[in-house]
């Protein structure tokens, strides 16, 4: 138990951009397991999808938190916990300091309206009979807030303030292009003038010149109304971009959490830097394969059902020994990190970016480049 | 070519003939809500061995190009005009038999979804091994051996076993390879892949695009690689084409695009997405308003309602002329070779960090 | 013959069939519509008192059936399985039709050369011999006859039958003989609670056999209808080595021409011939056919359209007792083929309007009732006058004792009810918008009866609240001596032809009970001494003239229900039957006159 | 596969015992006497009470229930005599073992309903596939008009039409009649052909739609499309990929139909006077005859579930993913 006290303590730093102090939310030891139900003659739980497995983040008023990793790492699942989608199994939300993990419907009606989502598909996120103004005005009506002036007028102004026409107050958002749909999401999450919103991949489904529309209008969000972001996403590049401190998942888990310029740029954890090298990079260096790492990494994610044992990247680690396999490395600020850049490795890489040499795991790779170099 | 009815010129003349030849395709279908021009004039040549990129948002024409290069598109519904000629054969207007013989021969093609894109009810190993059975008359035992032999290159751990397993006990990025080893069975002389990592993860991403590369260094094989994100394509392709509307907009080659694109429309492309390397701090760079609908594209030059430089081109020739394509190495805008260079200079290059 | 059984599950689904209104006031222009002339003969000759028929009369074999050969088997289409075929078990028509066919009694009625209907002995000699005031009946068994299996029936065999009567398992035949033999109600039962089966007998002063050919009966009282009685299919002999107790029910021996080849319930039945059955021991009955093909789950309009069209195997076919579909009576008639073959008769079901004693107790109410009752509209929701004719009285034309034009209420000159009348009655009572609950079974014909009842008694001048009641638990909740209703309809019908099995179970004040039959729930002191006197009248002709006359009484000065139809039936065969006729005792086609032409 | 079928044999069983107990408090919730059947004229409560004790019926009904249900694994001592499992009494109405009542009607309903389903299998899927091949095409038009006219029509009027214009009028055929199949196959065909195209015609217009319509969506499926990229003929990319995908829909439709099918089945005993198990289960009810009542809707039951298994096992037969998770 003091164990993990101590790597929760060292994962709520007081990040540099950040105003110090109590942090707007705080997640401690957040657990989500889906069971699995099977077996025989009776049906029982004989399993789970361990999707969040333990996780401890902190976000501060005002900041974006960036949240990466890739499908299964349980990112998405993060964010429908924090917003309270879905129950979580064990661990503790707060927010500013009060615990709402197992807050009921009327506990949470303060804290529903300062928390509110961005969802990843504009199309299926609005509910198609029901007009732009209602959809806005949903959550001010179920909370039973009217703004001076009216509900209207609050929800013009919305409209204009993410950059849509007040005028098409009445339309159905099929009449909208995916990227104006987000827009209308980003009203919707606006309406309640929320403290913290939890973007679950906010642009990934947009069109690569309408998600910069949709990046920047966040941005503009955040600056302008000092709302803090938890930023959840795929993309390094857009995650990069928006957020100041980032934390990569990986299998339920947070394997390194830092600023953006420890992530990016002295990244020690082996699977950051995989990721990190498999970015394809629209510049010359990727023309040429000059400058930066090549680590190609052998098979998928592993099965959250059973994640391996000791540290969960073992098994596409080429840094991976024993100890790896019955030790579970603690999330800590390791030597030669700055503050507030913990990270989960028994054998982390050097601070620097980039490795001289290539690593390929990909069986087929390695093979079919050994024979092309034989030729 | 100042009618707007001509088409985009020519590429370059190389030495030998094209293996791939488009010109002039036009593919229209008709749906409930009208005619939807897909493909609006399109030209361009594919040498054996060499990747081409064919970069564009949804809607760009970008697939339905290649659906028709196969002539996998529904003949019912579907106009299709110009010529496609495939290493000196005729493929518009082709009877099916000869189509049948060609596709997963001579030339095949790779999904998106490999979820969806294999038949959940067969095996992997009977659906890689049933073009291959077809097209070469094996028996079905060579064509098992075949499949396994496939499964072993494209890296899928004990093909033997798993040659038996049907897709679905397949991880995603196991099923994309299922789908490479399907497709280059045949030794394809034209592969063509449609956005074949866009479903996997970056990890994932990255071991599937070196396999293609290294895969083709041994097929010999010339690719058609799709997508949407100028990062893949750069990692990929020696040439690319930028299509915009139903059209190409900009032809050059991979380093002639990315350090100096001369489309306005290559020029938002790239300053709107965020990248590893560029600054915080600055505001992104997006093209404004949204893709024109192929329902009612726009005239004159497809881009114009979306172009910030529109005012730099005398009168109303953006939005009243259509700007050809010319060949080689270019971009089919009304502006000036002098205002693209400036603009580019002044405006775009510092964006790009 | 008895509506009893048939009520539950029976008497409901023929008031369904018939629902139509299409045959109503149609039929008179139709050329074939003799149907006033033969039927009035045919209740002629029966409302006669049938005569006990001696020695002579009872020997066999019976006479030819003009044109009659042997061979050839018939296809018969039943409605409804056959529940029961231990003998004992058998109360109603279908299945006591079925009867004549595989077993015999110690009598049974024939018709005489000149077309009478006479009682005659049937395994007995003659038709029993009464002494000790008509408290004794002896009978004496004919030489020949034989089981199924060749072995001779002897007096032990008939006591058996009579004895097993009283064992527990045997709950749905008729309680006549044992009753008079032991006691009213369930009494009879402990004179032997387990029938013959564990060794035990009816004492001699009961039931004496002393000798293999003589059966006699001791009864308690005078039974002058005790040849009638053991007329019924339920007193068919049962082989006492042979008996399986409630098994007997689907594998019963044959006595009769015919026997039992295969029977899968609610399926089919296959009949064959008995080649222990002698003609020459029997008065009545031939053995023209090889044998029967039944089958169930025909309905009426399936079994009336597969005979109409003629066709194949529905040439040599017919019903045993499904009547014309009511909705295809007219194209029947009207048919020049079909119609040549059809017969029709009475059946032995009157119908009445009970009027709940109990709550309507003022007699000139029940008459305004009586005089309201749309009689014609209600016969013609039940299949016009092929489904029956409009009732004058309580006692139906099959029955000893019946008066053709009987009408005190004037229901033949006013068929459609005289409202006038009723609505000065019930002022004269000083009752005018009475309420009355009406109750009817919820099946289509009954609901729209319903309609014209509520119509007509509304006019005369009543208050009228519908009841609607399940038709499958309708006899039961009209069972029930607090039901809660004053007004329902019922049918009953005689067991043999005489008032003695109709006046009684109706209209006995002593007898009012839960599930007893009294469903008017008539208490009248006269009526009570009357059917007590009578019933010891030994002289046939005597008591069924003092019948008629507690009948009038009855009908005229207590009035406890409207007479409102008596039933016909209509049946149809296919063209290559030959024999078909309808018989009186049988209230069907006769099947054992049947066959089939070459 | 072996735990796929224990665990619904298990499921079954306590599905049928919650439909046994329901039928029988239910039954003994009316307020009808089912002693009446076997009480004939002059039935007073004396005679009902012998009858009562005859049928059991003086027990309290949760006994009685357990009573019948002990019969059915372990056979039971009636006075008519012993009455080996499954036992499910007698009739009250005649007195016939319930169980060869049901195993002798038993056969007429199979064959209507199995038989049935074969017709409107055939001519439905064939129907649909025809249409979804030549989609656009005369055949289709006409096939789904036809579909819409047929898919109106009951078997109740249906029937009579069919019989009038083919047996009473024009004497095509004889009226249907059941003869078992192990006695005479081609009688068996024969004489069942016309309840079958009735019973067929509204599933066969339905799963003509049905068919058409899923094809016509499998057709557009990208691993079909993948196949014609990888060469295949369109007969194969038909018949292989198309198809089989359009099955699974098509069966999860069976499976739910199987209901109506009996109850189809039901309808069309009564309309061509066939003795099946529907008109036993009409008469039972009418009769208030318990034990047939219990015995129909048990073995009702039975059958539906033991279809619904064998549409299970079609699900994996033709579909991996469910084969194998």
């Amino acid at each position: 138990m003091s164990d993990e006290t101590t790597t929760l303590e060292k994962s709520v730093p007081q990040p540099r951009d950040s105003a110090p102090g109590e942090p707007l939310l705080e997640v401690k030891g957040l657990t989500k397991h889906f069971p699995i139900f099977g077996g025989f003659p009776i049906k029982r739980k004989v399993g789970a999808v361990k999707a969040v497995d333990g996780l401890d983040l902190a976000v501060h008023a005002g900041e974006s938190f960036g949240l990466v990793g890739e499908s299964g790492c349980g990112k998405s699942t993060t964010g429908r916990l924090i917003t309270r989608l879905q129950e979580p199994t064990d661990g503790r939300i707060l927010y500013r300091g009060k615990d709402i993990t197992h807050a009921n419907r009327k506990q949470l009606m303060p804290v529903r309206s300062e928390i509110q989502m961005i969802f990843q598909d504009p199309y299926s996120s609005l509910n198609p009979r029901q007009t732009v103004g209602t959809i806005i005005g949903g959550p001010m009506e179920i909370n039973g807030i009217n703004p001076p002036g009216g509900r209207e007028k609050r929800i013009r102004e919305l409209l204009e303030t993410v950059g849509l026409n007040p005028e098409h107050y009445n339309r159905f958002p099929h009449e909208f292009s995916g990227g104006q749909r987000q827009r209308i999401g980003v009203a919707r999450a606006l309406a309640l003038e929320p403290k913290l919103i939890v973007a679950d991949e906010p642009v990934s489904a947009l069109d690569v010149s309408i998600q910069a529309q949709v990046v920047n209008l966040l941005q503009k969000v955040k600056r302008e109304m000092g709302i803090a972001f938890l930023f959840i996403a795929h993309d390094l590049a857009v995650v990069r971009h928006f957020s100041e401190r980032v934390a990569v998942m990986y299998l339920g888990k947070i394997v390194e959490v830092g600023d953006r310029d420890s992530i990016y740029n002295r990244p020690r954890h082996p699977y950051t830097h995989a990721l990190l090298s498999a970015v394809p990079e629209a510049s010359v260096e990727e023309i040429e394969g000059e400058g930066r790492e090549r680590i190609r990494l052998a098979g998928d994610v592993p099965s959250p059902v059973n994640p391996p044992s000791g540290c969960r990247f073992r098994t596409r680690c080429w840094k991976a020994q024993d100890k790896c396999a019955t030790e579970e490395p603690p999330l800590v600020q390791i030597g030669g990190n700055r503050d507030g850049h913990l990270t989960a490795c028994h054998f982390p890489e050097d601070p620097t970016t980039v490795r001289d040499e290539a690593v390929i795991l990909d069986p087929a790779l390695a093979s079919l480049e050994t024979s092309h170099t034989d030729d | 070519m100042t009618t707007l009815t001509q088409t985009e010129g020519t590429p370059a003349p190389t030495g030998a003939d094209p293996f791939l030849s488009v010109r002039d395709l036009y593919v229209r279908f008709s749906t409930e809500d009208g005619i939807v021009k897909a493909v609006d004039g399109l030209s361009f040549d594919l040498e054996r061995g060499k990747t081409l990129g064919i970069v564009g948002e949804s809607g760009s024409g970008k697939s339905v190009t290649n659906l028709s290069v196969l002539g996998l598109h529904n003949p019912q519904s579907t106009e299709i005009r110009g010529e496609i000629v495939l290493d000196g054969q005729e493929l518009t207007g082709a009877p099916e038999k000869t189509l049948e013989g060609l596709r997963g021969n001579k030339m095949a093609m790779i999904f998106q979804d490999p979820l969806t894109a294999l038949s959940p009810y067969y095996t992997v190993g009977r659906q890689i091994a049933e073009p291959f059975i077809k097209h070469t008359g094996v028996s079905r035992r060579e064509g098992r051996l075949r499949a396994i032999e496939m499964l072993t290159k494209v890296g899928i751990p004990q093909p033997k076993l798993r040659v038996d397993d049907y897709p679905h006990q397949f991880s995603g990025g196991m099923r994309q390879r299922a789908m490479i080893a399907m497709a280059l069975i045949c030794n394809p002389s034209l592969l063509i892949a449609d956005e074949p990592t866009t479903a996997l993860d970056v990890t994932v991403q990255a071991q599937i695009l070196d396999l293609l590369k290294d895969l083709q260094q041994e097929f010999g094989s010339a690719i058609i690689f799709i997508t949407h994100d100028l990062g893949v394509i750069a990692n990929m392709a020696d040439d690319i084409l930028v299509m915009y509307g139903g059209r190409a907009i900009e032809r050059g080659s991979v380093k002639e695009i990315l350090t100096t694109p001369q489309h306005p429309y290559t020029w938002g492309l790239l300053s709107s997405m965020p990248r590893l390397s560029s600054d915080i701090d600055v505001p992104l760079h997006p093209i404004p308003g949204t893709p024109p609908s192929l329902l009612n594209p726009p005239s004159g030059c497809p881009f114009h309602p979306r172009c910030a430089f529109t005012d730099k081109v005398d009168g109303n020739r953006c939005s009243g002329e259509r700007p050809a394509l010319p060949a080689g190495r270019s971009a089919a805008c009304h502006l000036t070779a002098e205002q693209k260079q400036s603009i580019f200079i002044e405006s775009i290059q510092p964006r790009l960090g | 013959m008895n509506i009893a059984k048939k009520r539950r599950a029976r008497a409901i689904v023929v008031a369904l069939a018939a629902g139509s209104l299409a045959l109503t006031g149609c039929s008179s222009g139709s050329k074939n519509t003799s149907e006033g002339s033969n039927t009035d003969a045919d209740a002629a000759k029966q409302q006669a008192v049938i005569p006990l028929g001696d020695a002579a009369a009872s020997q066999g074999p019976a006479v030819e059936v003009p044109g009659a050969k042997p061979g050839g088997t018939i296809r018969v289409y039943q409605r409804d399985n056959f529940d029961h075929l231990d003998p004992a078990q058998i109360y109603v028509s279908d299945e006591g039709l079925l009867a004549t066919l595989y077993t015999r009694q110690l009598t049974t009625y024939k018709t005489d050369k000149n077309g009478k209907k006479v009682l005659v002995g049937d395994l007995a000699t003659d038709s029993g011999t009464v002494s000790d005031g008509g408290k004794t009946w002896k009978f004496t068994l004919k030489d020949g006859i034989k089981f199924e299996d060749g072995k001779p029936i002897t007096s032990a065999d008939i006591r058996h039958s009579i004895e097993r009567m009283y064992a527990k398992f045997i709950t749905d035949g008729p309680t006549y003989v044992q009753q008079w033999l032991s006691g009213g109600g369930t009494e009879y039962r402990k004179a032997l609670p387990d029938g013959p089966y564990k060794g035990k007998h009816l004492p001699d002063s009961t039931l004496e056999t002393p000798d293999d050919k003589t059966v006699v009966f001791h009864f308690k009282d005078p039974q002058p209808d005790a040849p009638f009685a053991l007329a019924m299919a339920a007193y068919g002999v049962v082989q006492k080595s042979k008996d399986t107790k409630e098994k007997y029910d689907a594998a019963p021996q044959a006595t009769g021409p015919y026997k039992i080849e295969s029977f899968k319930p609610g399926k089919s039945m296959k009949l064959v011939k008995n080649e222990n059955w002698d003609a020459k021991t029997d008065p009545f009955r031939h053995q023209y056919v090889d044998g029967f093909d039944i089958t169930f789950n025909h309905q009426a309009s399936d079994s009336t359209k597969r005979l109409m069209a003629d066709h194949g195997e529905a040439k040599t076919a017919l019903s045993f007792t499904n009547a014309v579909d009511p909705l295809q009576t007219r194209e029947v008639l009207q048919d020049a083929d079909a119609s040549k073959r059809v017969v029709k008769g009475y059946q032995p079901y009157v119908w009445q309007m009970n009027m709940n004693m109990d709550r309507i107790k003022d007699k000139k109410i029940r008459d305004a009732i009586t005089y309201a009752m749309p009689n014609k509209q209600i016969l013609g929701l039940n299949g016009g006058s092929y489904g029956g004719e409009v009732a004058g009285g309580l006692m139906a034309p099959t029955l000893a004792g019946y008066e053709k034009g009987y009408d005190p209420y004037g229901k033949l000159k006013k068929p459609n009810g005289d409202p006038e009348k009723a609505k000065k009655l019930l002022k004269e009572a000083g009752k005018t918008n009475m309420k009355i609950v009406y109750a009817y079974a919820n099946t289509e014909a009954n609901q729209k009866v319903s309609v014209v009842v509520e119509d007509a008694l509304t006019k005369a001048g009543f208050d009228v609240q519908k009841k609607e009641v399940d038709s499958a638990s309708w006899y039961a909740q009209m069972g029930k001596v607090k039901n809660g209703f004053d007004l329902y309809m019922t049918g009953w019908g005689q067991d043999w032809p005489s008032a003695s099995t109709v006046i009684p179970p109706s209209y006995d004040g002593t007898q009012i009970a839960d599930g007893a039959s009294n469903y008017s729930h008539i208490n009248d002191e006269h009526v009570n001494s009357e059917i007590k006197r009578i019933s010891r009248i030994t002289d046939i002709k005597e008591s069924t003239k003092e019948w008629q006359k507690l009948h009038h009484y009855i009908v005229e000065k207590v009035n406890p229900a409207a007479p409102v139809y008596y039933t016909k039936q209509l049946q149809i065969y296919g063209s290559k039957i030959g024999g078909a006729e309808y018989s009186d005792t049988i209230n069907y086609i006769d099947p054992t006159r049947l066959y089939v032409k070459k | 596969m072996l735990q796929f079928f224990l665990r619904r044999t298990l499921g079954a069983a306590v599905i049928l015992i919650l439909i046994s107990a329901f039928t029988f408090f239910l039954f003994f919730s009316i307020p009808q006497d089912p002693a009446l059947l076997a009480c004939g004229k002059n039935c007073t409560p004396d005679s009902l009470k012998i009858i009562h004790e005859n049928l059991g019926l003086d027990k309290p009904v949760p006994v009685q229930y357990l009573e019948f249900m002990r019969g059915i694994v372990m056979g039971r001592d009636f006075a008519v005599g012993p009455c080996p499992a499954p036992c499910f009494g007698y009739s009250f109405a005649n007195n016939q073992p319930i169980f060869d009542t049901i195993l002798d009607r038993f056969p007429t309903t199979v064959s209507l309903t199995v038989g049935g389903a074969a017709v409107f299998l055939t001519l439905g899927l064939g129907a649909g596939m025809l249409a979804a091949w030549k989609r656009g095409s005369l055949i289709d038009k006409s096939f789904s008009s036809a579909s819409l006219v047929l898919s109106s029509m009951q078997i109740y009027f249906l029937g009579p039409v069919v019989l009038g214009a083919l047996v009473y009028s024009t004497n095509l055929m004889d009226s249907p009649k059941y003869t078992a199949f192990t006695e005479n196959p081609a009688a068996w065909f024969v004489g069942l052909l016309i309840p079958w195209m009735v019973m067929a015609t509204i599933f066969t217009a339905n799963y003509t739609r049905m068919s058409r319509s899923t094809l016509i969506e499998q057709l557009q499926e990208e691993h079909v499309r993948t196949a014609k990229a990888k060469g295949m003929s369109g007969k194969t990319v038909f018949f292989r990929y198309a198809w089989r995908g359009s099955l699974i829909p098509i069966v999860t439709i069976f499976g739910m139909d199987l209901g109506s099918l009996f109850g189809g089945a039901m309808i069309t005993e009564q309309t061509f006077s066939l003795a099946g198990i529907g008109r036993l289960a009409v008469d039972s009810v009418i009769k208030t005859d318990l034990p047939m009542i219990m015995g129909v809707m048990l073995f009702t039951a039975t059958m539906i579930l033991f279809f619904n298994v064998i549409v299970d096992a079609a699900y994996a037969f033709i579909d991996p993913r469910v084969r194998l998770s």
